[in-house]
């Protein structure tokens, strides 16, 4: 009996050795928070610097000095939450050490020369970001100037590799190459770099990519709506305004390729595994995908709300006003359509009523083919809008606008009307076919946004201007809109994290480590709501924390308020 | 100012709460762990004696016998007035899981008057783990577990299941083929003369059902092809007879079988 | 399952019920009435029946309270009748032997009737065409039910004194009648696509008559004994006798 | 057949094909499609022969598993017409059945899954499954409009139905199919049939109707034992409208609408003593929640034709104790002899295909199951009695010898009895229907045999009836999904503070929205 | 007709009207039902956060809509209308609450998830049967016709009491259970999975449903207790033959949102 219990306190010793516990939120709590916080903040220190070089770019090519002031306006940020993703990159890793010793074991045996080049790596991006940020009003001009700017492309270089690595690493638990094992060591014929360049790993990087310059732009207009909304002078409401549009622009502009990304990595990953596939899509997740779909929802109608806002201030932009609440209603429509649950929730009264769990009207929108069409439907609307704002206040002059204007208006008709039919005839085809379809639907929606913009820009070549735009004239609830899309934007990401992370469910590494600690569960979504609400408000509270000692800073540096010019719209990303 | 900072934050954190609200009023459904059937080290009895029903109640198919109590005596209800197994295995002096242990591992040593000889040996079918187990959940059924890891450990060490050590003797040499039926338990599931029970083709008039070619795929492979009417116990028949038995042993059992016309 | 007997093909055909009663000419009643037509001999038969005939089933009338006053003995259901060695409710036709039709129809209908939750007669015959009528004498509720296969079969609620008339278009031997409300009631009809037919009465006795001259097969059939048949030569005014015998 | 005759039949045979055929023709100019055989053969084959069977025999794969069996098309006997009895159907009443199905069987309608044409082409074919088809097809019955319905028009159809018509005969007083005769009733091929439980008209085969009843009663239905009244009114001993009134008086057995399904039945609170047997008429002012009941198809034995289905169950409870109140309608009381013809029919005719038959009726069986434990959260025991993991709870009742126990069950067939609370029961007969009441404290006095409720709170509950005389047992008979039981509580105080608290926090919301509003303003 | 072209009149209006179209003009649509609560509810939130952009995004209409607000706040006259909606709107959302805390015996609002996902592999028989990448053996063998008259009878025997002779989930046992039978005469049922998927269902049943699959009613037996793997393959190659679907392949892959 004495022996019995020896034993089984060993065990529990032995247990404790992969295992470890962490107070209040429990050790996966801890890991989840620091990871998320940490994953935000990288996204941010990567996605700021593309929006720096972005902006730096055009102030150097169109010698507009507000763009250089407000690239360096956010380097200066940078510094800071630089230090912060250290920070929280650090705590990640201890407590996975020592939260998870067992798994971080078998992590550091695959991966521990990547590790070593990731930490290298960590070294020359902050130096290159020190010689970016302090060497911007040394290397001012000239060729010096697009040295500094070469630097800052560097930064970004730096950055993108060093989330490749760590991409690697993540990527290799959802989908580790065939034959991996828990043993030491990888097997014949695997290597590190098979772990690395794992099945979605690229589709992994790429959406990330996109997601990080989406979140940079949100997160330096929601800066700026801050700003706006505090603004004491009509010149600094001014800036501020331009600013938030750059922002609000390049977030909205890359926000509408995410999807395409997202679909790659799906795809990727029901090639992988199906079990992943449905657990992902059908299963388990099923209505992870509704919140989602309310979340981007939201996101398309709040940019969409402050275009059509914007246009107030635009001369000549009335004439576009009484279109709006037709695209309106398009969006709306679209959001249902997105947002149809396949899986209802209802009573079985309900459920009765309905002859089954799906509803046999409804069941058909909550379908692939009609909520591919719906999103489909709202990037081509949300570019709309954008066409619109851009043509506000210009008369174009070329001979051939008419022409022009209508091959426009052709192209966007024809995409639609295929969208629309490929998204009806999907419901006719077998399933293997209907997926190829959003493809197809992809690219009609694709190809009429660059057909779109190609001629636009040389539509609007030398145009005349119906009247300056007059900065500065934006109702409050517009700077709300931007605040509601960077908060739902974080959350967004938060979600995705859980929806990647947990569609593992109870694997460490998929089908190769599994977990067997007592939070081996993934948790219902209202758990994880509540982990990713805690992260968003962490994350929005330290960038508040840094933007008010980039405030401090900025105070410090120049007392008096840097001259407020009339900046121009952006006429391209 | 202060009350535009008011709004901003009252904005930002009612677009968190409604997310996270919408998140909470949808059913909560958390993902179910599928047990690891890991059991040798640090397990504890609760994860022995559920593991151990699943195989009996599923996998080991031991109900097929036990749980009818014509076959076997029933293990989960009272037999002949002594009650459930864990409590009537405490008579046995050798102790409880060292009784059922053995009673699995060689099913002759302790017969149960009225019942045929028709157990297989259980390590055919399981693990050395998965043996401890389902003594642990007999042991439940009415008694104390007392089954650790420890003993699991301790008899890991002991001559495996001859099913995996390729070519394991038969247990006696005998060439009579009634005799090798018995003793391989083959009439526990196939009936000979009336006896036995009806889980499987009857061996009476098998010789003019099928060939003896067929016989002997059909000890060897039971997968290979099942006979009409016993889809329902597919899978029930071990595929280890062809190991246990001499080359022999196994044509006598052919030949005799074929000749059951 | 009684269906199974399939149905003979060349009887499948009926043309609405007039075909067949085209040929109508005057004629005797049932089997036992005159036949003017064809010609005029005719058999005269009884069926025996030796050893111990087997004792028929009581019959629970107790629902009935009605019918069952009428038994004093208690209700038997007649399944086999015999008195003095000879057997009744025979059914008796002619199978082969009779010229081309058309054949005479019996001027009056047959009848059955329900009387005492019995039927009476239990067996019955009538040519194809010829009216089956069926009287209900108890004053209570009979449903009656024919159950053919070539035939199409009719169910009727009989509430109370009451009587009505159906028919058979195709020749069908035999077309059961039973009672659902009374389990036990069974009678049979054999309809005959010619007048030449008859049942053994009590005395074992039957009548066939109007025959032309030739040699006939006769077949006799009896819902439990099963059928017997035999050859019959009769000339013209002549009168031929056969003897059946069953037995148990 | 004599020459002349076959000849005769020739004749008239080509003679029906050419009017047929001219009578297509004539029909077809754009108005008519014709029907076409090809494609209702193939529609035949893909979606009706797996029950009806190749060759129409009513002999398909499936045709051993049901009883009644399918429909037999060789002979056209049709029960669902409006044609005079022993006639065959006109094409719309093979068209009525194809369209809605036969509730009560298993037949289901088409019209949502074939084009009407389609349809057309599947009563075509069916048509020349049999000869008797060759000979055209009769004009539907002309009916009197119905009398109104009335208190007077419903008492006379009642008379009727007792005395005159005397439906009592077969459907029983009270019309649940428990006549005297019920016992022996055979359809045209053998085998047992039952008379229609008159108080569920959704069931009926051709309709719950009064057109639909009185054109049964008018006609009958073919192949079964119930028989036309058209010559009784033609003897003019019944008058049609007599016939309306038992029509309207046999709908007048059934609710307004079929029962709802709802999913809780709510335990109402009673101070003081609980019903003390199932037919206190206290019972009748509680509300009853309607269980469909279908057949154990789940585990083997399986049961395809189960007797019951459907359960009325009432709760109440007084805070102490719990009663339970079940009644469906069952034609007899097993085991009873005068119903042996009928199992006897029901064991050979029902070829079950996973064990052997009973050899003699058994008793009526009633089992209601809880989890033993309160579930958490999603995670209920399986249904069909529980699993090796959620034991279930068990109350068990039978009706001969009349007994009740309670126990514990972890699957079909594992009943373990034992005494875990006081439980007691009273059971009563009458008219085809059984009444079972089961009594109980709420709480457990050994929580391992026995249940305990809490009011306030939901417990699951699912059902199990079994009739002796349709050769069911304790594993063959008729189940339920799970369902709940609410035991009421008396409303808490928060249930009235939360809405004070609620209505004065906006109240006061509201004015300092409107203060502020107003001082901004000036 | 003044009214009617005031903002706040229309916004109104439209909140109102979409939610009458979802409640009640939804169901009337040929081969419709009635919609879940929760549905309506999202549908009209939607709608309305539409509405609240129409009304706001241009800053005449958004005055304009926001005037009867501020007079009814603010007015000197309007000082009843005031008076009553801050009386009757506590008291409606007193009702709400009070509705809302008390005990009720309504079901309870559930969610299934349709096709949880399936296992990599399963013990088929006391076999272990491989998933992932598995494929109907039946259809590279033997006669097709044979296989799918093999699994016609089997669903005829087996499968149709709750399924339903149309396929549609509604035979005539397919009432009792809840959830009600699966039908697979639509697209989005078994055309969304590949015949592995199937199989398993088929084989493990109800019993066998991983987590998400709770509550565990689904009343499908486990019928690898009463067919053989072979005649799963046949009646799922039938389900898919009689229903004029297609399995999904496990060749080309993309996702499908659910």
């Amino acid at each position: 009996m004495m022996i019995d219990f020896l034993t089984l306190l060993q065990a529990a010793a032995e247990a404790g050795r992969s295992y470890g516990d962490f107070p209040a939120v429990g050790g996966r709590g801890a890991v989840w928070i620091a990871a998320e916080v940490h994953l935000m903040f990288a996204a941010f220190v990567l996605g700021v610097p593309m929006f720096a070089v972005i902006t730096e770019l055009i102030g150097i090519v169109g010698k507009d000095e507000r763009y250089d002031k407000l690239s360096k306006e956010f380097t200066r940020l940078l510094v800071f939450a630089y230090s912060a993703t250290a920070l929280w990159g650090g705590m990640l890793l201890f407590l996975l050490t020592t939260l998870y010793p067992a798994f971080w074991g078998h992590m550091a045996d695959i991966f521990s020369m990547s590790m070593w080049i990731y930490a290298g790596l960590f070294f020359v991006e902050s130096f290159t970001l020190y010689l970016y940020y302090y060497g911007w009003d040394r290397w001012k001009s000239g060729r010096a100037k697009w040295g500094h700017w070469g630097l800052g492309l560097l930064l970004n270089v730096w950055g993108t590799i060093v989330m490749f690595i760590a991409n690697g690493w993540l990527t290799y638990m959802m989908s580790p190459p065939e034959g991996t094992t828990v043993a030491e060591g990888l097997p014949d014929g695997v290597t590190m770099w098979n772990a690395i360049a794992n099945a979605t790993w690229m589709p992994i990087n790429i959406h990330r990519l996109i997601a990080n310059a989406v979140f940079g732009g949100s997160i330096v207009a929601a800066y700026a709506a801050y700003r706006f909304l505090a603004a004491k002078t009509p010149e600094e409401k001014a800036h501020y305004d331009w600013m938030g549009y750059v922002g609000t622009f390049i977030a909205i502009a890359t926000f509408v390729v995410l999807p395409f990304a997202g679909y790659w990595l799906g795809r990727e990953m029901y090639e992988y595994s199906q079990q992943m596939g449905v657990t992902m899509m059908g299963g388990f997740m099923s209505w992870l995908w509704i919140v989602q779909a309310i979340l981007i929802g939201v996101l398309f109608l709040a940019a969409n709300y402050y275009l059509w806002t914007g246009m107030g201030r635009i001369p000549g932009a009335e004439r576009f006003l009484p279109y709006t609440k037709w695209m309106l209603l398009v969006l709306i429509v679209c959001w249902i359509v997105w947002g149809t649950p396949n899986t209802m929730i209802a009573s079985r009264d309900e459920f009765a009523a309905m002859g089954g769990s799906r509803h046999p009207f409804l069941g058909v929108l909550g379908l692939m083919s009609g909520k591919n069409t719906a999103v489909n439907f709202m990037i081509l609307t949300t570019f709309l809008s954008f066409l619109m704002y851009r043509r506000g206040n210009r008369i174009p002059t070329v001979t051939w606008a008419k022409a022009g204007t209508l091959t426009q208006g052709a192209m966007f008709v024809l995409s639609s009307a295929y969208v629309l039919w490929l998204g009806i005839y999907g419901y006719f085809v077998p399933t293997i076919t209907r997926i190829s379809y959003s493809v197809y639907q992809v690219a009609a929606v694709l190809a009429c946004i660059i057909g779109v913009w190609a001629i636009d820009i040389f539509l609007m070549r030398g145009s005349q201007s119906r009247g300056e735009i007059r900065w500065g004239e934006m109702p409050d609830r517009s700077q709300y809109a931007i605040f509601v899309l960077a908060v739902t934007f974080t959350w967004l990401m938060g979600l995705m994290g859980f929806a990647r992370s947990g569609i593992r469910q109870h694997w460490h590494v998929w089908e190769v480590m599994r977990d067997t600690s007592d939070r081996a569960v993934t948790p219902a979504l209202g758990y994880a709501a509540n982990m990713i609400s805690l992260t968003v408000v962490i994350f929005l509270g330290l960038v508040a924390f840094i933007f008010w000692l980039g405030g401090l800073a900025e105070r410090a540096v120049s007392k008096k308020p840097a001259p407020i010019g009339q900046p121009q719209a952006v006429t391209g990303g | 100012m202060f009350l535009t900072n008011i709004k901003v934050l009252a904005v930002g954190l009612a677009v968190i709460a409604f997310y996270t609200i919408i998140a909470q009023v949808i059913p909560q459904l958390e993902s179910e762990v599928p047990e690891a059937l890991d059991l040798s080290a640090g397990v504890t009895p609760e994860v022995l004696v559920t593991a151990g029903e699943d195989l009996f109640m599923g996998g080991a198919g031991c109900t097929s016998c036990h749980g009818l109590g014509t076959r076997a005596p029933n293990l989960r209800t009272d037999h002949a007035g002594e009650g459930t197994i864990g409590e009537r295995c405490g008579s046995r002096e050798q102790g409880c899981k060292e009784y059922l242990y053995e009673s699995m591992i060689d099913p002759g040593a302790y017969l149960i008057e009225g019942f045929p000889p028709i157990m297989p040996d259980a390590r055919r079918q399981l693990s050395n783990e998965q043996i401890w187990a389902v003594v642990a959940y007999l042991e439940s059924l009415g008694g104390e577990v007392t089954v650790t890891a420890d003993d699991i450990g301790a008899s890991a060490s002991a001559p495996s299941a001859p099913a995996s050590s390729g070519a394991a003797p038969a247990r006696t040499a005998t060439t009579d083929p009634v005799q090798l039926l018995t003793e391989n338990a083959c009439i526990g599931c196939h009936q000979l003369e009336g006896a036995g029970a009806p889980v499987g083709p009857a061996f009476d008039g098998m010789g003019s059902r099928i060939s003896a070619d067929r016989i002997r795929t059909g000890i060897i492979d039971p997968e290979a092809e099942i006979a009409e009417g016993y889809e329902a116990f597919a899978g029930m028949m071990p595929a280890t007879f062809g190991d246990q038995l001499s080359a022999a042993q196994l044509e006598i059992i052919v030949q005799f079988l074929a000749a059951r016309q | 399952m009684r269906r199974i007997l399939a149905v003979p093909v060349l009887l499948s055909v009926a043309c609405g019920g007039g075909g067949e009663s085209g040929g109508e000419s005057s004629g005797g009643g049932g089997g036992e009435a005159a036949v003017a037509a064809l010609g005029t001999a005719s058999i005269m038969g009884v069926v025996n029946f030796s050893g111990m005939a087997p004792a028929n089933p009581a019959i629970d009338m107790a629902e009935e309270a009605e019918c069952a006053a009428k038994y004093a003995d208690g209700p038997t259901d007649p399944v086999v009748v015999v008195a003095d060695g000879k057997l009744a409710n025979v059914f008796v036709r002619i199978t082969s032997g009779l010229p081309a039709g058309p054949y005479p129809m019996p001027s009056s209908p047959s009848v059955i009737d329900q009387d005492g939750c019995l039927y009476t007669p239990r067996v019955v015959g009538v040519m194809v065409g010829q009216d089956l009528e069926i009287q209900n004498s108890d004053p209570l509720l009979h449903n009656i039910k024919a159950v053919p296969t070539a035939n199409r079969g009719f169910n009727i609620s009989q509430p109370r004194v009451m009587s009505s008339t159906r028919s058979f278009n195709t020749a069908e031997v035999m077309v059961p009648l039973e009672c659902s409300v009374h389990g036990w009631m069974q009678a049979y009809v054999g309809v005959v696509e010619h007048p030449y037919f008859a049942v053994s009465g009590a005395d074992g006795a039957f009548t066939i008559s109007g025959l032309p001259a030739g040699t006939y097969t006769l077949e006799a059939w009896h819902e439990t004994l099963g059928t017997q048949t035999m050859d019959v030569t009769v000339e013209d005014g002549g009168s031929a006798s056969a003897e059946f015998s069953f037995g148990s | 057949m004599t020459n002349h005759g076959r000849l005769q039949v020739a004749a008239c045979r080509l003679s029906a094909a050419s009017t047929i055929l001219l009578a297509f023709v004539a029909g077809l100019p754009g108005v008519l499609r014709a029907q076409d055989l090809e494609n209702g053969k193939a529609l035949y084959d893909k979606w009706c022969a797996g029950c009806h069977g190749m060759t129409g025999q009513g002999d398909g794969p499936a045709a051993d598993y049901m009883l009644p069996r399918p429909r037999d098309f060789t002979f056209a006997i049709y029960q669902i017409r409006t044609t005079s009895n022993g006639e065959l159907p006109t094409d719309d009443d093979l068209r009525y059945i194809v369209d809605n199905g036969m509730p009560g069987s298993t037949m289901p309608g088409w019209k949502d899954k074939l084009g009407p044409g389609d349809r057309d082409d599947v009563v075509a074919y069916i048509k020349s499954f049999s000869r008797f088809f060759e000979d055209g097809q009769p004009e539907p019955v002309a009916v009197a409009r119905a009398p109104r319905v009335t208190d007077e028009g419903l008492a006379e159809g009642r008379r009727l139905f007792e005395e005159e018509v005397e439906c009592i005969k077969c459907h029983g007083a009270e019309g649940r199919g428990d006549g005297g005769s019920a016992p022996e009733l055979t359809d045209d091929d053998g085998f047992p049939i039952r008379a229609a439980n008159l108080t569920e008209n959704w069931t009926f085969n051709g309709g719950g109707s009064v057109e639909d009843i009185l054109m049964r009663i008018r006609v009958g239905v073919d192949g079964t034992p119930m028989p036309s009244n058209g010559d009784a009114i033609d003897a003019g001993i019944i008058t049609e409208e007599q016939l309306w009134r038992v029509a309207q008086y046999v709908r007048s057995l059934s609710p307004d609408a079929p029962p709802r399904r709802q999913d809780v039945v709510r335990a109402a609170f009673v101070e003081g003593d609980l019903p003390n047997g199932p037919e206190d008429p206290a019972w009748n002012d509680v509300e009853a929640l309607y269980i469909p009941m279908v057949g154990q198809i789940l585990e083997a034995p399986r049961w395809f034709a189960p007797a019951v289905d459907g359960l009325w169950v009432r709760a109440l409870h007084n805070g102490e104790g719990m009663a339970l109140q079940f009644s469906w309608d069952d034609a007899s009381a097993s085991p009873d002899e005068a119903w042996d013809p009928f199992f006897d029919g029901v064991v050979t005719s029902m070829v079950a295909p996973d064990a052997p038959h009973l050899e003699a009726q058994g008793p009526d069986h009633l089992a209601v199951q809880f989890p033993l434990t309160p579930p958490e959260g999603t995670v209920l025991p399986y249904f069909l009695a529980g699993d090796a993991r959620n034991p279930v709870y068990q109350i068990r009742w039978r009706s001969n010898p009349d007994m009740a126990e309670e126990g514990t069950a972890t699957g079909l067939g594992t009943f373990a009895s034992g005494t875990g609370s006081d439980l007691t029961h009273g059971a009563a007969f009458a008219n085809g229907r059984w009444q079972v009441q089961f009594t109980r404290s709420l709480t457990a006095s050994d929580p391992g045999v026995a249940a305990s409720f809490t009011p306030g709170e939901s417990m699951p509950m699912a059902f199990y009836v079994a009739d002796g005389t349709n050769a069911e047992d304790d594993v063959r008979g008729a189940v339920s999904a799970w369902y709940a039981v609410y035991l009421d509580v008396p409303l808490p105080p928060r249930v009235f503070i939360a809405p004070v608290v609620a209505t004065l926090l906006t109240a006061g919301l509201g004015l300092v929205v409107v203060i502020q509003a107003q001082r901004r303003s000036t | 007709m003044k009214h009617l072209k005031h903002p706040f009149t229309q916004a109104v209006l439209l909140i109102v009207g979409s939610w009458a179209f979802f409640k009640f003009v939804i169901p009337l649509f040929p081969g419709s039902a009635p919609v879940p609560q929760s549905v309506v509810l999202q549908f009209t939130l939607i709608a309305a956060v539409g509405v609240l952009v129409y009304v706001s995004e241009n800053e005449e209409r958004w005055t304009q809509f926001k005037a009867p607000i501020t007079a009814t706040l603010v007015d000197a006259n309007k000082k009843w209308l005031r008076g009553g909606l801050l009386t009757v709107i506590p008291l409606f959302i007193g009702f709400v609450v009070f509705q809302a805390a008390r005990p009720t015996v309504g079901s309870t609002a559930q969610l299934r998830s349709i096709h949880p996902a399936p296992p990599g592999q399963i013990t088929f028989q006391g076999r272990s049967l491989a998933l992932e990448g598995l494929e109907n053996p039946l259809r590279s063998r033997g006669s097709l016709e044979e296989h799918y008259e093999t699994g016609k009878a089997i669903y005829y025997q087996n499968c149709m009491p709750c399924h339903g002779d149309l396929l549609d989930g509604q035979g005539h046992f397919g009432h009792g259970f809840n959830p009600t039978p699966l039908a697979f005469d639509r697209a989005g049922t078994i055309d969304n999975l590949q015949e592995s998927f199937v199989f398993w269902r088929i084989a493990k049943g109800g019993p066998g449903l991983p987590r998400e699959g709770t509550p565990w009613n689904s009343a499908m037996p486990v019928w690898e207790d009463f067919l053989t793997e072979d005649e799963i393959w046949a009646v799922t190659m039938f389900l898919y033959e009689q229903s004029g679907l297609e399995p999904r392949t496990w060749g080309e892959e993309g996702e499908e949102h659910d």
